[in-house]
């Protein structure tokens, strides 16, 4: 896996391309949460076109991506979500919990 | 059910690729559509994250088989491991609520399967997960 | 060196994919680029693809097993077989003329990695395929 | 590995998908042949735009494509060759042997 992030102010978008699993995940979870503590980030994109697999630990990281953007009253948005990855949040119930934009534009709003 | 693929591994998280790999080609030459496919793999993924995370702590040393069976019309992939025993729940477990970061490993192991079946004989924990082909049941 | 990653399967063609798939996994996990990656997969599948039609002459109940192992700056992959006895040239293997349809196998093998060595013991074949990282010489 | 041919009077065009292995040669050298000795096709293309490997009985059918278009004073073009198969057919010092065509135009001519 590998992550890439474009900052722009207060804006982040983390690009990642790969399988998000207990291997790659550490990782991810600390970008999210590292832009909301240390960066002050108000809102946090995550492009998820380049990721054909997330397992559950990568679902919590999204979910503790999520908690802490709520606590800091900022936003965390999922953008490109492919078949699987999307599969796997409807199955544990978490689709509609997450804000999903349609393109990355949108998201950027 | 004769064993026709079998893998040892270490139990860690870099081979989880290589595991949900194995598991795919396998299902390649049985019935299963492209989708089903990537739905078990994700199922064995899970089993495989539990075995090492939990089974054997994060402990990177310890190996951990996976054996792939097709038969009477259904696949079985099984893990097994020498770790920690394992009781498991006797119902099918819920998702947890949405703020838990944990917790879904075995939810989606029993939403994808048809059965999810742990043991323990000796030392060995093993759990077997069962998927009838398309067309099939149990 | 330790045995990292094991896989015993059939020596079915239709397994071939399988094992190239293992082994690549496994050498996403080395120093090789991708390009070497997939010339070690090329070198291994025609290891495989001859204990399948020569060591086992295509009895394809019979099983091999697949080793891939990392150490001292190199990765080694070794299958092993119970088939027929097998005596290897001793001096590398010239291509055949272009009009053959066979006899590339062993010298793809050569051609790609760093040292090629048969041996037997019992009624065990194994050959090992050894390949330094890049920037390691033996 | 899946095959289809587009066959144009007395020229095919064999495409091909997927990995050409000791499990899948047998069905592309059949293919190659019965286009030679039972259809008498004058020109054999193939594509092999979407195959990212071949070993050496892959190499072996194309061997014995090229000798039967020869016997037949027919012609057998490959084209699309990836990276790897490409290395493959140079390895085995064979590139220079068989007609390689830029493209499936330059191919049907
Ligand atoms: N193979 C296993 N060996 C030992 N304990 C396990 C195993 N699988 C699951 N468990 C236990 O069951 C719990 C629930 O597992 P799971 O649903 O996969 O969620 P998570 O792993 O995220 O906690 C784990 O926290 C662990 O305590
Ligand atoms: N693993 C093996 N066991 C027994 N015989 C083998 C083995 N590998 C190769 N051979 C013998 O060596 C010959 C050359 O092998 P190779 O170069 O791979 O070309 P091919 O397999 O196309 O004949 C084979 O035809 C076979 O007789």
């Amino acid at each position: 896996m590998e992550i890439k992030v474009k900052r722009d102010g207060s804006c982040s978008i983390v690009y990642v391309s790969g399988d998000i699993d207990l291997h790659s995940s550490p990782k991810l979870r600390e970008t999210v949460l590292d832009l909301f503590r240390k960066r002050g980030q108000e809102k946090v994109i995550l492009n998820l076109s380049q990721v054909p697999y997330v397992d559950s630990s990568g679902i919590a990281s999204l979910v503790e991506g999520l908690q802490e953007a709520k606590k800091k009253n900022a936003r965390f948005v999922l953008v490109g979500l492919n078949e699987s990855p999307r599969h796997v949040l409807e199955l544990t119930r978490l689709l509609n919990v997450f804000e999903i934009a349609a393109s990355e534009e949108e998201a950027v709003g | 059910m004769a064993e026709e693929v079998e893998v040892i591994i270490a139990g860690d998280p870099r081979w989880l690729r290589l595991a949900r790999g194995v598991v795919e080609e396998f299902l390649a030459q049985t019935g299963f559509h492209a989708q089903q496919r990537e739905e078990i793999a994700v199922a064995v993924g899970e089993a495989v994250a539990n075995v090492i995370r939990h089974a054997y702590k994060g402990d990177t040393r310890q190996k951990f088989s996976l054996l792939c069976n097709e038969g009477n019309g259904a696949v079985e992939i099984e893990l097994r491991d020498q770790g920690e025993p394992f009781d498991p729940p006797k119902e099918p477990i819920p998702p947890p609520d949405e703020t838990s970061a944990g917790g879904r490993g075995i939810f989606m192991m029993q939403a994808i399967m048809d059965e999810v079946e742990y043991t323990r004989q000796g030392n060995t924990n093993s759990v077997r997960m069962k998927k009838y082909l398309p067309g099939k049941t149990g």
